[in-house]
Order: structure tokens, then sequence, then C-alpha cells
């Protein structure tokens, strides 16, 4: 290890000063005693006591120590550096070092709150001075990272969450590029009915954003479209986007609509309408998309498949034709300071439950079917029927918590389906008031302004309630009363009693999923997910917007199971974080981060697939690894693997460790044979 | 202090979770073995195989590596490649006869502050029932040669 | 040839002697054979867990440390049996005290137990080993017209868990198909037949055999296939005090999985033990599409 | 802990090697319940039984037939989402009930379920003649009725052995046992 910025170390002169904290340390530890001991250690220059060491006089006595002193390193030994490691190194700027030329030692949280024996705490005191003197000699000067923010933002997903960061960001005055992966934004609750609690139509509500961010001038839209590849790092993205080709010439197209009309050929909808609605071969999602341009299913379109049909492009009144057969894929790059991912999120697959019938038993549906079912604009323009679409439902049961709170499947809550369940109940109610409606519930979870006001609504509608989960759904009568009817099986808990409730249809509420390529996307942004897909919060209550990764935020339902409202906050969250970072213009960072000292680099590679933030690249041509600093998150991990030892994590170096170390151990030292401790 | 013999054992503590939990249960002023001398390192990923063997070799009793929960880890998975290192390097510390309970690997967030105490407490104890490590006279058997630290594979 | 140990299990031996002699006939066929295990012991179906869990997995255990001996893989035709021996060898797998405590036992007679060996129910290996591709091309006289309730009952899928298999297996299903004859719908096939219950609480096994009838009858169902001497006993032996308990009219053959596969693979019903049934399997027969000349 | 385990904790220590989560993991979902084939006969649903073992209600629990009556079908087990061998429970309960002997008298379960074991510990093998007086004093006259029409017909077609099969090594077979638990030495 070579010091080329310190001077040698016999020549350094350490300043130690220990803090009573009132009586907080002194009451137990031997303030004086530890204070006048570490004199002895050859590197300190002064040793002193101080009654409040954070005090504007303490932070004073250091400085000047230093200016008069010629001191070269600082030793606080008082509280946790999670308190007061700023405020010392400040001090130590102040007196004209670099400010990581400080060690704190915490003798008060690690050692006189936890103990009353003066002795060993006395004793202790001493050791976590001495290891933090012995430490300090090695400290080199390092200087934050300053990183200038690109103002450009990158938001990926135009489900709610997405529109609202991107309308806050946008009005702000500032750039955004909104990355969706369908032909358009909206999400999920583009395909919702009424939303709860206040039951407002939910295209009343959304519809009127997209078209804000349709119009915006901040905002540049690129639906159809998929992130394949993040290079760079905070404040300097280079996002790579594919722009699948649409078959539709965006900038000729008026959305006239008159190729879906003349289109011949129809699929069903698995996307938008669940399967239950069709759609044709080229499509607008539903009728408020936006943008407004249609999109050619090639797997299905009989031009792409057989050659022959044209017929949209014959139709098509513009001029020149809008209807492009030959447009390929576009790949954009883009410049992006901060990136907000909102790829909201999935639903429970429910034919993983085969006792719950769906898929074999035609009435059982889905919340997202049942949605599209209720919605006026959707497949059966707001009728609640059967799968004949024309009888209605005598008896509906809703069945809660399927694949959530489950050990088999998902064993989180899913938070949002207790209250749609309850809206379901609701809406049915409402358009069939003769209907009669089984909730089937483990526990009623509606914590929320205005939410357990709903289920009382929904008390006194009279809706059945019934406590337990429900075990299997079959159309095996046994009775006459079972005859033709689809039976709940479930025990009624709150009686004791298993009960057969027979039904004309079924509703199952599915566990909120991740996406299923939440992982791929996580990797593709170098940041975490948890075990069940959800991105990773920097902070699970102070942070929940952020993620491990500077510059990368998260927001909605991507971060785990959440409703309309919280997932606008977390939008407008995130917004508020980038526009922050936006407007600071540059900023710094920590230079805790690792380095490879690519001379002595063996080029083994152990440590390329080590660091948690792909943050180690092989250079063939040299044949070694190379740390991209402004990825490199400090953990250190690299630094213990490298078996050659040639990587350095600024400010935990090997050095300084295994002299803190041996610090530590000062009084231990006698008791063996041989004198550790040698320079490595 | 008693006449019992006193371990020392060295921590490392991860700078996000288990130094966080000794400094909550020193501020919750839980009592509990001043037998611990912790180091704070930014991730237990970070604790070299090398680090242990020195604290063994400079006169510790034990060593406590702790850091956050599997899937809590501050860098993703740290803790995990700390967990791999750990157990390689168990299996080299057994080989020399240094007892399982010298060398200790816990996980403990930073709201675990008691429960960090207690196995403080716990280890204390065990190490106590073993006495003192001596480490040149058990490990090197006197002739001074330095053991080679453990890798990664 | 693959050869596995083969546990015939108590009932096998009288009660359910149509099984073992179909068991060991369809096999054949298949060129599998069945070695059966020298001086097995029963497993205690479920009844030793009562007593005794350790007690239990030691008599278990001493049957597979038999087969280990051999070097053989074990299969048992008895649902309640191989449940057992399933359990045991993969308990005794993952609980290295649970393995030291039975060895010590073991030891009494000789043997020793390292769970080195896998357990499969005789369906799995015409399932997996043989597969229904197999038995199509070997069927010489397909059992045309035939509608056959496959009846899984508890212990094949359960309680392993592994996710569609448990509540919505298919493999029997598709052993009936290959077989040539149509697998009825027959949603209760998953159903406990309440077996273990007929000494304790009559009154409810007999209700669980009458669900089981009636969904089958129901489906159009001319037989109900199971591959559980338990649950053949259960369904066949008690439809006549089902049928005086409830007023009902069951007269549904219940017939081993092999013994219908052996008639379709052209075995005489004597050799398959078709004969002994209480509720006479002739009329079934009768159902039979005449076979295409050809 | 109390020095004294819990009825809930000698119930989980009799859990023995089984997989799944300790009985107090149970959120009384009552998917058990719902989807066993003999709760409508039982005094107290399996969920319930699960309960009354967390509450400790030891006698209550004990003298309710939901144990004996539990068909061993595995049902509950694969279905509860607290992953809770609900089955293995019953038959912990069971065991419980033989050794402390709580068992009342009008059960037939444990009646059938000692015979049974005699017989395998004296043979090797089972064998349902012997058997059956054991237990069919249990029943009741009509139940005894059927189970005897039912047994002679199934000797008519040869299907119920006329002598007990026995295994060959025995004396091993019983060393064997003793080993494990005490035998009465009555054979
Ligand atoms: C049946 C049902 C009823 C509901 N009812 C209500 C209600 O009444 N009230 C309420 O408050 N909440 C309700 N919710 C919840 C509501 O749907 C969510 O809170 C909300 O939709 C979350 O929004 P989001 O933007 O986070 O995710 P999403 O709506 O899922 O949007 C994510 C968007 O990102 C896109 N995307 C995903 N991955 C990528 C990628 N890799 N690249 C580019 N784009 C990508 C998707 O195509 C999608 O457009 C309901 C949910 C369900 C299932
Ligand atoms: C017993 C208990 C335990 C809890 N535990 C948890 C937990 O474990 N985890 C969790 O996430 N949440 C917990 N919570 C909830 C948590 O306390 C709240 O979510 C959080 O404190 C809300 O923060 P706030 O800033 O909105 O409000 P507050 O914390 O109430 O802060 C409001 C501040 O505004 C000041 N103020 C009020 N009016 C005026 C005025 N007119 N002018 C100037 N100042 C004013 C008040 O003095 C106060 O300082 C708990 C709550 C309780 C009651
Ligand atoms: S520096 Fe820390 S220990 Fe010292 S007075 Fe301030 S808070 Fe207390
Ligand atoms: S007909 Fe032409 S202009 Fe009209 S929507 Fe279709 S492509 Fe666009
Ligand atoms: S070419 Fe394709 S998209 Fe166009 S009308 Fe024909 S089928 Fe529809
Ligand atoms: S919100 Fe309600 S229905 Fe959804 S998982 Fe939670 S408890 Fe179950
Ligand atoms: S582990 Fe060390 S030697 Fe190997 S490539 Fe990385 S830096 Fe180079
Ligand atoms: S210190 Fe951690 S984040 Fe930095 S390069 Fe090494 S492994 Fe990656
Ligand atoms: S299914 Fe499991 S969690 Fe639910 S009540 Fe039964 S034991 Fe409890
Ligand atoms: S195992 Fe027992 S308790 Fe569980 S469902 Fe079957 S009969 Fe009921």
């Amino acid at each position: 290890m070579t010091d080329t910025k310190s001077p040698p170390i016999h020549e350094e002169k350490v300043g130690v000063y220990i803090c009573h904290c009132g009586t907080n340390i002194s009451k137990v530890v031997d303030v004086e005693g530890v204070a006048k001991w570490a004199e002895n250690n050859p590197h300190v220059e002064i040793s002193r006591e101080y009654k409040f060491m954070c005090s504007s006089l303490g932070q004073e006595l250091i400085e000047q120590d230093i200016k008069e002193k010629g001191l070269t390193k600082i030793v606080v030994a008082s509280c946790s550096p999670h308190m007061h490691e700023g405020t010392f190194r400040t001090a130590t700027e102040n007196g004209g070092l670099n400010p990581f030329m400080f060690e704190m030692a915490n003798i008060r949280e690690h050692d006189s709150w936890i103990t009353d024996d003066e002795e060993a705490a006395t004793q202790k005191a001493k050791a976590l001075v001495n290891a933090a003197i012995e430490r300090v000699v090695h400290h080199q000067p390092l200087e934050e990272i300053p990183v200038e923010i690109n103002p450009n933002t990158l938001i990926v997903g135009g489900g709610i969450a997405g529109i609202t960061a991107a309308l806050e960001l946008a009005n702000g005055g500032n750039h955004v590029y909104l990355v969706e992966r369908e032909p358009s934004i909206g999400g999920h609750m583009a395909q919702l009915d009424k939303t709860f609690p206040t039951l407002d139509c939910s295209a009343c509500i959304l519809t009127p954003k997209m078209v804000d961010v349709d119009h915006h001038p901040n905002i540049t839209l690129l639906t159809w479209s998929e992130v394949e590849k993040m290079d760079g790092y905070m404040g300097n993205f280079e996002v790579t986007v594919r722009k699948k080709a649409r078959y539709v010439i965006e900038e000729h197209c008026t959305g006239c609509g008159i190729c879906i009309e003349k289109c011949p050929f129809e699929v069903v909808d698995e996307v938008f309408e669940a399967g239950m609605g069709k759609r044709k071969v080229i499509y607008r999602p539903f009728p408020q998309a936006v943008p407004k341009y249609p999109v050619i299913d090639t797997e299905n379109c009989v031009y792409f498949q057989k050659g022959t049909c044209k017929a949209c492009q014959k139709f098509c009144p513009t001029e020149p034709n809008s209807i492009d057969f030959e447009q390929e894929d576009e790949i954009l790059k883009l410049q992006v300071g901060n990136i907000i991912l909102a790829t909201g999120y999935e639903l429970f697959d429910v034919k993983r439950i085969p006792q719950y019938g769906y898929g074999q038993l035609e009435n059982v549906f889905t919340s997202l079917e049942f949605e599209r079912m209720a919605n006026a604009a959707g497949p059966t323009e707001g009728k609640i029927v059967l799968r004949d679409l024309k009888t209605a439902p005598e008896k509906v049961a809703i069945v809660h918590c399927v694949g959530s709170r489950d050990e088999n499947y998902h064993k989180y809550c899913s938070k949002v389906c207790c209250m749609y369940s309850l809206k379901f109940a609701h809406l049915i109610h409402e358009r069939l008031p003769d209907t009669e409606v089984y909730n089937c519930y483990i526990d009623m979870r509606t914590p929320g302004k205005g939410y357990e006001e709903f289920y009382d609504r929904l008390l006194k509608e009279g809706t059945n309630f019934i406590r337990g989960k429900v075990a299997e759904i079959t159309d095996s009568a046994r009775t006459e009363e079972e005859e033709g009817k689809l039976i709940v099986q479930v025990e009624d808990t709150l009686i004791g009693r298993q009960r057969r409730v027979p039904v004309d249809m079924v509703i199952l509420s599915p566990a909120i999923e991740a996406q299923p390529d939440s992982k791929d996307i996580s990797q593709l942004f170098k940041m975490g997910c948890d075990f069940d897909g959800f991105f990773i919060e920097r902070h699970p209550k102070l942070d929940p917007i952020a993620t491990m990764t500077e510059g990368i935020f998260i927001a909605g339902a991507c971060q785990g199971p959440k409703d309309v409202p919280d997932t606008v906050a977390q939008g407008a969250a995130a917004a508020s974080r980038v526009a922050s970072l936006i407007s600071l213009g540059t900023v710094m960072m920590e230079p805790i981060r690792a380095s490879i000292d690519k001379d002595a680099c063996s080029g083994c590679k152990i440590c390329n697939n080590m660091c948690p933030y792909n943050a180690i690249e092989f250079i063939e041509e040299e044949g070694v690894s190379e740390v991209i600093t402004a990825l490199c998150q400090g953990c250190g991990t690299c630094v213990a693997a490298c078996p050659s030892g040639v990587i350095t994590g600024a400010h935990f170096t090997n050095v300084q460790i295994l002299s803190q170390i041996e610090g530590l151990l000062w009084d231990m030292q006698d008791l063996e044979a041989v004198p550790a401790g040698k320079e490595k | 202090m008693s006449d019992q013999f006193e371990p020392i054992i060295v921590g490392f503590l991860c700078n996000w979770c288990s130094y966080r939990a000794a400094d909550l249960a020193g501020t919750a002023r839980i009592k509990y073995a001043p037998n611990l001398r912790p180091i704070r390192v930014m991730c237990s990923g970070r604790v070299d195989p090398q680090f242990v063997l020195q604290a063994l070799r400079s006169g510790a009793d034990g060593v406590l590596i702790a850091g956050c929960h599997p899937g809590e880890c501050h860098y993703v998975n740290g803790n995990i490649k700390a967990l791999r290192r750990f157990l390689l390097l168990k299996k080299t510390l057994s080989q020399w006869g240094i007892e399982d309970e010298r060398v200790q690997l816990l996980w403990a967030s930073a709201s675990e502050g008691i429960f960090l105490a207690e196995k403080v407490n716990k280890m204390t104890e065990e190490i106590r029932a073993l006495g003192p490590l001596h480490w040149h006279d058990k490990v090197l058997g006197g002739n001074g040669a330095i053991p080679i630290p453990v890798k990664e594979v | 040839m693959k050869k596995y140990a083969y546990f015939p299990g108590c009932s096998l031996e009288k009660m359910a002697s149509s099984y073992h002699k179909s068991a060991l006939e369809t096999t054949e066929v298949f060129d599998i054979e069945l070695q059966e295990l020298d001086d097995w012991n029963c497993c205690g179906a479920t009844t030793y867990f009562h007593v005794d869990a350790i007690l239990a997995h030691t008599l278990v255990a001493r049957n597979l440390a038999m087969a280990e001996k051999e070097g053989l893989d074990l299969v048992a035709p008895c649902s309640a049996c191989y449940k057992n021996a399933y359990f045991t060898n993969d308990y005794i797998k993952n609980d290295p005290d649970l393995k030291e405590h039975i060895n010590f036992a073991l030891e009494e007679d000789d043997l020793q137990f390292n769970a080195e060996i896998e357990v499969f129910h005789l369906i799995d290996i015409f399932a997996n080993d043989v597969g229904p591709d197999l038995i199509k091309e070997k069927v010489n006289n397909p059992l045309k017209g035939l509608i056959i309730a496959p009846y899984y009952g508890c212990q094949i899928v359960r309680p392993r868990k592994n996710g569609e298999e448990v509540e919505n297996p298919q493999f029997f299903e598709d052993i009936i198909s290959a077989m040539g004859a149509e697998p009825a719908y027959f949603p209760e096939r998953l159903r406990c037949c309440g077996g273990s219950l007929i000494m304790t609480n009559r009154v409810a096994a007999l209700n669980m055999v009458r669900i089981l009838l009636q969904s089958a009858e129901k489906n159009g169902a001319h037989v109900i296939a199971t591959a559980c001497p338990l649950c053949q006993v259960n369904l066949e032996c008690y439809q006549e005090q089902v049928n005086e308990e409830f007023g009902t009219d069951f007269k549904l053959p219940i017939l081993y999985f092999t013994q219908l596969l052996g008639l379709a693979l052209g075995i005489s019903p004597k050799k398959l033990g078709i004969g002994i049934e209480l509720v006479s399997a002739t009329p079934v027969f009768s159902k039979l599409l005449p076979k295409e000349a050809n | 802990m109390a020095l004294k385990p819990s009825f809930s904790d000698e119930i989980s220590n009799l859990l023995y090697a089984a997989h799944g989560n300790p009985i107090n993991a149970c959120i009384q979902c009552g998917t058990c319940s719902g989807t066993c084939p003999v709760a409508n006969y039982m005094d107290q649903t399996p969920r319930r039984l699960i309960g009354m073992i967390n509450a400790d209600l030891k006698e209550d629990v004990l003298d309710c037939n939901t144990y004996w009556f539990c068909a061993s079908c595995y049902h509950c087990t694969v279905r509860c989402p607290a992953d809770i061998d609900i089955a293995g429970v019953m038959y912990a309960v069971k065991r419980y009930s033989i050794w402390n002997k709580t068992y009342s008298e009008d059960l037939v379960g444990p009646k059938f379920s000692e015979a049974f074991v005699k017989t395998i510990v004296r043979t090797g093998r089972s064998y349902e003649p012997i058997l059956a007086p054991t237990y069919m004093f249990h029943f009741g006259p009509k139940d005894f009725f059927h189970e005897a029409v039912t047994a002679s017909k199934m000797m008519l077609k040869g299907r119920i052995p006329v002598l007990p099969p026995r295994i060959k090594r025995l004396e091993n077979f019983k060393n064997m046992i003793r080993k494990i638990i005490p035998l009465g030495e009555s054979s």
C-alpha cells in the first residue's frame, strides 16, 4: 500500500478528543484516564477530554488544535458516527484538513450505555480509542465525487404512477421521456369501471390526464416501446429504447379509425379486455387510447401471415397513406439524468389453484374480467351476465385472497382486493338489486380514509359476509338445490360450520403480483427486487421512492401492491425527488468507492460477478478489471473477494481495517508469543 | 471486573443494520456484556477472512460477524456472499481445532438491538466456557507460520 | 427390463388378491419386474401413527431397508402403504436424528437404512415409466364405449405438495384414455372415500362413499377404477350398506385399474382376478362396443 | 418459558419430523374445515381444534371426537395457507390421547387402533378376522350386524384369509419394536 498524499506514518500528528457527553459517558468511563492514557500512543500529538464535543466550543477546539499544533489526523471518541460523524468531519475540514482525515470511536452507544462495570467500560473505551488512532493514521484524503445531472428524465411504465410522475415533472419545466410497452398509456386503471371508495368513474378521472400527457410539450411519449439497455450512472444515463413498428405512420395518421372499422378480422383481446371481448387485428386498445394511432398485430394480420388483404391500407383516407407494412423497429438512444420505474403489476394466474375451477367451470371469473364486464365501455356494456352473455346471475360469490396470504403462493396481502371485492358487491347490488352476493373473506382489510365506511355501507346494503377462506368451488351437486349451480364450499368460521353455498357466478380476487419480467427489469436498471419480484426501496419507511442505485426511483404497484391514491402519491413523490436533483444541477457523492490497481490485477474476473451493481467491467484488451466509479456503491464485497488483494475500498482499505483490529486488541498483545501488527 | 475469564470478541458490524442495532441497544440502555469490540464495515460482504484471522491472531478469543438479514442487504446480497465466505472459513478453522462458537455469523436488523445484545451475551458465555483461544499454541504450534487466508471459489 | 422391489401390503394378500394378480400380469407386459420383498411386515396403514410416530416410521423403514439392500426402488400398490413409505423415506432423508433412532432399532434385524432409494405407487409406474403412449401401443382390446371414472382418492397425490399435480392430476385419465376407454368427468375423484373411518364412524364413511358413487353415476360412469385396495373395498363392499342407509340403488362395479388395463391388453379376466367382486362387473362388459373387424 | 410445557407445546413436540409450520402460525382461515369431508360429523371443526390447542384448552380438545373422526385424507394439509400439517396434528392428538388414556369410552377409534397395533406386533402382519371381534365389540348392535354380514360375504369370495399370516423373522421384529416402545409382553 503506498501512501502518496499523507505524511509517513511516523510523522502523523493525531489529536484525540474524548467526550463526557455531560455524564452520559463519564459516569461509567474514566474519561480523564483514557485521555491521559492515549497520550502514550506514539502517533498522538495531543489528547484532550471535553464536556460536550459536538457543541460549537468543542468543534472549535479541534479547529484550533489543527491550526496551532499542526495536527494531521483527528479522533473523536464520543457517540455513534451515525450521530455526529458529519459534524466532526466539518470541524476537521474547517481546521484545514481533508474531512476524511477523521475517525470516530463510539464509546457511548457501544460502551457507557451498555454496562455499569466501570473498569470494563474504561478498558473497552481505551481499545476503541486506540483502534481509531491506529486506523486514522492510514486515512487518505478523499474528495467527494461531483456529478452533473442531466435534466431529462426517463419514466418507464405509463400507468397512473408513470402518468402522474410525468405530468409533475413536465409541469415543472423538465423534459420527460415516457416509455410504455403497450400501444396506449393508462395501465390497469384504464380497465377499471368505478374506483373505490368514492366510486368515481375511472375513465372520467384518468382520461384528462392521459390527454395532458399527449399534448404536453415537455413529454416525449414512446408507446409500443421497451427499454433494452441502460448504461451510465446517476446524472448521466444512456438508455436504449426499441420503438416497435406499429405499421402506422404517426406523422400522417389522423386517428380517424377507418382502418379499424374496415379490417375484416377479429381476435380475442387478452390484454385490455382480459379475454372478455374482441378487437380487430389493427386496433386501439380502447376508444380513449393515447396516443390515438392504431397498431397492427402482425401475428394475426392476414397480410403479414398470408400476404393478402391490405384492407386497412386501401381505406386509409390520408394522403400520403398512413399504413406502412414495411415499417421497421426503431432504436433510440436517450440521454437522461434520472429514471423512474413505474411498471406496475400483473394479476396472479388463478389457474394455479385448480380447486377454484377457473378455466373449467365457465362461470368462474377473475376480478379483471368482472371489471371489464361492469364497465359501460366494456364488452357487455356494463351488463352483469354469465358467460352466455344473456343470463343475469341470481347469486354471486366473491372470493377474497386468491393466491394472497397463502404460503403456497404469495405470503403477502395484496392490499387492494378487499376493497375492490366490496366495490364489486356494491356494483352488483346497484345493477341487479335482487341478486344475492356472498363475500368470503379471511379478514376484512379496509384501512384508509373512507374505506371502513365503505365496508359499513355494504353491510347495510345486505351483502352476505362469510368469514372463511373458500376451500373449493365445484359443480358436483349433492342435493337438488345444488343442481346446475356452482357450489362454494367454505367454513363459516364465525359459526364454525362447513357451508356449501350454491351460486350462479363466482368472482375470484387474485393476488397482485410483480410483473413477470421484474427480475430482468431490475437487472437492466441495476437495482434490486425482492423475493416476490417487487422492486426494493432504499428504506421501507423513510425512503420508499428511491432505490439503492442513485438516480433510479420507483413508484406505484411495482414497489408493492397498492391502490390508486397511494400510487398517485408515490408518482408525485418520485417526481419531486427527481426535480430536486435537477434543480441542484450537480450533486456530490460519497467517495467511499472501490478501485483496482490495474498493474497488479491478474485478470481472474472473480470480482466481476461479485459486484451487486455490475460496477466492475473487464477490459478485454488489457486483460484486467476496472471499477466504474459512478456505479460503485462502496460495499467492499469485491475488495474482500479479490484473491490478489489489488482492490482498494476507499476509506475501508485493508490496511485501515487491519490496523484497527490490532489497535482494538492492544491489551491482548502481551499474551501472545509473536507480536502481530506487522505492516502488510 | 471479576476474576472470571473475560473473553474479547471482535465484532464486524455492517453499517446499515447491525451497527445500528448496536447503537439502538445502547440508546435503549440495554445492559449486555462489554466484551464485544465493534468495528464498522460498510457491508458484511466486506469482511475478508484475513480480518477474522488477524483478530484471532492478535489475541481475540472470538469474532462476531453481523449483517442485515438475507433479502435486506443494503447492497442487494453482500450478506449472502459473507455467508458463503463464512462457511468456507469455518471449515478451515475447524481443521485447526478452533471451536465453532468462537467465530459466529449473525443477522440483525437495525431494529434488533435487544436481539443483538442477547446474542453477544450468549456468545460471551459460550467462549467463557471454552477459555482463552491461545492462537499461537493452538494453531501454529509456536512455529510462527501464518495460515493462508481462505478465498472465495 | 426395469426391476422394482414390490411391497404388496397386507390387504393384497387376500382381500385384494385380484389387484395383486393383475398388477403382476400387466407389469409383465411392459417388461417390468416386481420382485416381492422377502419377509416384509405390515406398514400399519395409518393406524401406527395413532400410537407412536417413531414406531410407525421404524416399521415402514424395515421394508424400505430390505428394498435398499437389494438396490431397488420400492413400489407399493396400496395408497396407504405408498404414503407411509414415501413419507418415512422423505422424513428420514431430511432428519438425521430420526435416521439414527430408526437404525438403532433396525440393527435388531441386521438391517440399516440410508434413505437412498425412491418410493413409487404402482400407478406411477404406468403413468411415468410406461406412459400412455406405450400403453396405447400394446392395447389390443381397446375398451371402446366404456366410461370409466378415475378414482384417485387421497394418498396417491397427497400430502405431496406439487401444485397442480395435487389438485388437478391428469395421469389416471391419460391411462384410461390409453386403454381406449373414456374417462368420466368425475369432480369428486380426489375426495376421500372415508376408508379409515368405516370402523370408527360408519355413517360418515357411508355418506362419503355415497357422494363418490353418486358423482360417478351421475356423470355416466360404467365402472369406477381405483388404485388402492382400501378404496376398492370401501366403494364396493359398502355399496349395499350405502343403499340401505340412504335408500339409494347403486350397483357400480369397482375394479382396479390394472384389471381394466389387463382386459385392454387382452389378458383373460380370470388371470386378472375378475369374478370375485361383490358388485358384479359382468354387466359392464356388455357396454363394450363390439371390436371392429380388422 | 414456563417450567411445565403447555398443552400446545406438548402437541407441537409430538409433531415429530413433520414438515410445515408450527401450529401457532394458524390464521384461523377455515380452509381446513371448509375442505374436510368429515367436518360436519365432528364436534369441532379442524380449524377450531387448532385454535383450541393454541389456547391450551386441553380438556375440551381431548373430549371432542374431531381427531378420531379425521380420515387422514390430507386434503386440509395440502391446502392450508399457513402450511400447517393439520392431518399430522390430528395424529399427534390421537397419540397424546392414547398415551394418556384420555379418550372417552364410547369411541371406537382408539380401541381399534390399539387392537390393530397389537395384532401387528404379534404377527408382523394385519389380519382382519382376529381384529374384527376386538373392535366390533365397541360397535352398536346394528353396526355389528353390518360388519358381520360384509365380512362373511368377503369370506365367501375367498377374500379373507383363514389363517393369520406371520412374518418369518418374528423375534428380530419384536426386538426391534422393543427398542422403540415397551411391549406389554402379552404375546
Ligand atoms: C380488479 C381490480 C380493481 C381495482 N380497483 C381499484 C379501485 O377501485 N380503486 C383503486 O384505488 N385501485 C384499484 N385497483 C388497483 C389499481 O389498479 C392500481 O393501484 C393501479 O393501477 C396501479 O398503477 P400503476 O401505474 O402502479 O401500475 P399499472 O396500472 O399496472 O401500470 C403499469 C404500466 O407499465 C407498463 N409496463 C410494465 N412493464 C413495462 C416495461 N418493462 N416497459 C414499459 N412499460 C411497462 C404496463 O403496460 C402498464 O401500462 C384495482 C386493481 C384491480 C386488479
Ligand atoms: C402508538 C403509535 C404507534 C405508531 N407506530 C408506528 C410504527 O411503528 N410505524 C409506522 O410507520 N407508523 C407508526 N405510527 C404512525 C406514525 O406516528 C404516523 O404515521 C406519523 O407520525 C405521521 O407523521 P406526521 O408528520 O404526519 O404527523 P405528526 O407526527 O403528528 O406531526 C405533526 C407535527 O405538526 C405539529 N403541528 C400540529 N399543528 C400545528 C400548527 N397548527 N402549527 C404548527 N405546528 C403544528 C405537531 O406539533 C407535530 O410536531 C404510530 C402511531 C401511534 C399513535
Ligand atoms: S458528541 Fe456525541 S457524545 Fe459528545 S456530547 Fe455530543 S452527542 Fe454527546
Ligand atoms: S385510417 Fe389511416 S388515418 Fe385513420 S386511423 Fe387508420 S391509419 Fe390512421
Ligand atoms: S392487412 Fe391486416 S390489419 Fe390490415 S385490414 Fe387486413 S388483416 Fe386487418
Ligand atoms: S386485501 Fe383482503 S382480499 Fe386482498 S389479500 Fe389482503 S385480506 Fe386478502
Ligand atoms: S478479482 Fe482482483 S485480480 Fe481478479 S479480476 Fe478482479 S481485481 Fe483483478
Ligand atoms: S465496492 Fe461493492 S459496489 Fe463497489 S465495485 Fe466493489 S462490489 Fe461493486
Ligand atoms: S387451513 Fe391452516 S391456517 Fe387455515 S384455519 Fe386451518 S390450520 Fe389454520
Ligand atoms: S386430513 Fe382429516 S381433518 Fe384434514 S381434511 Fe382430511 S379428514 Fe379432515
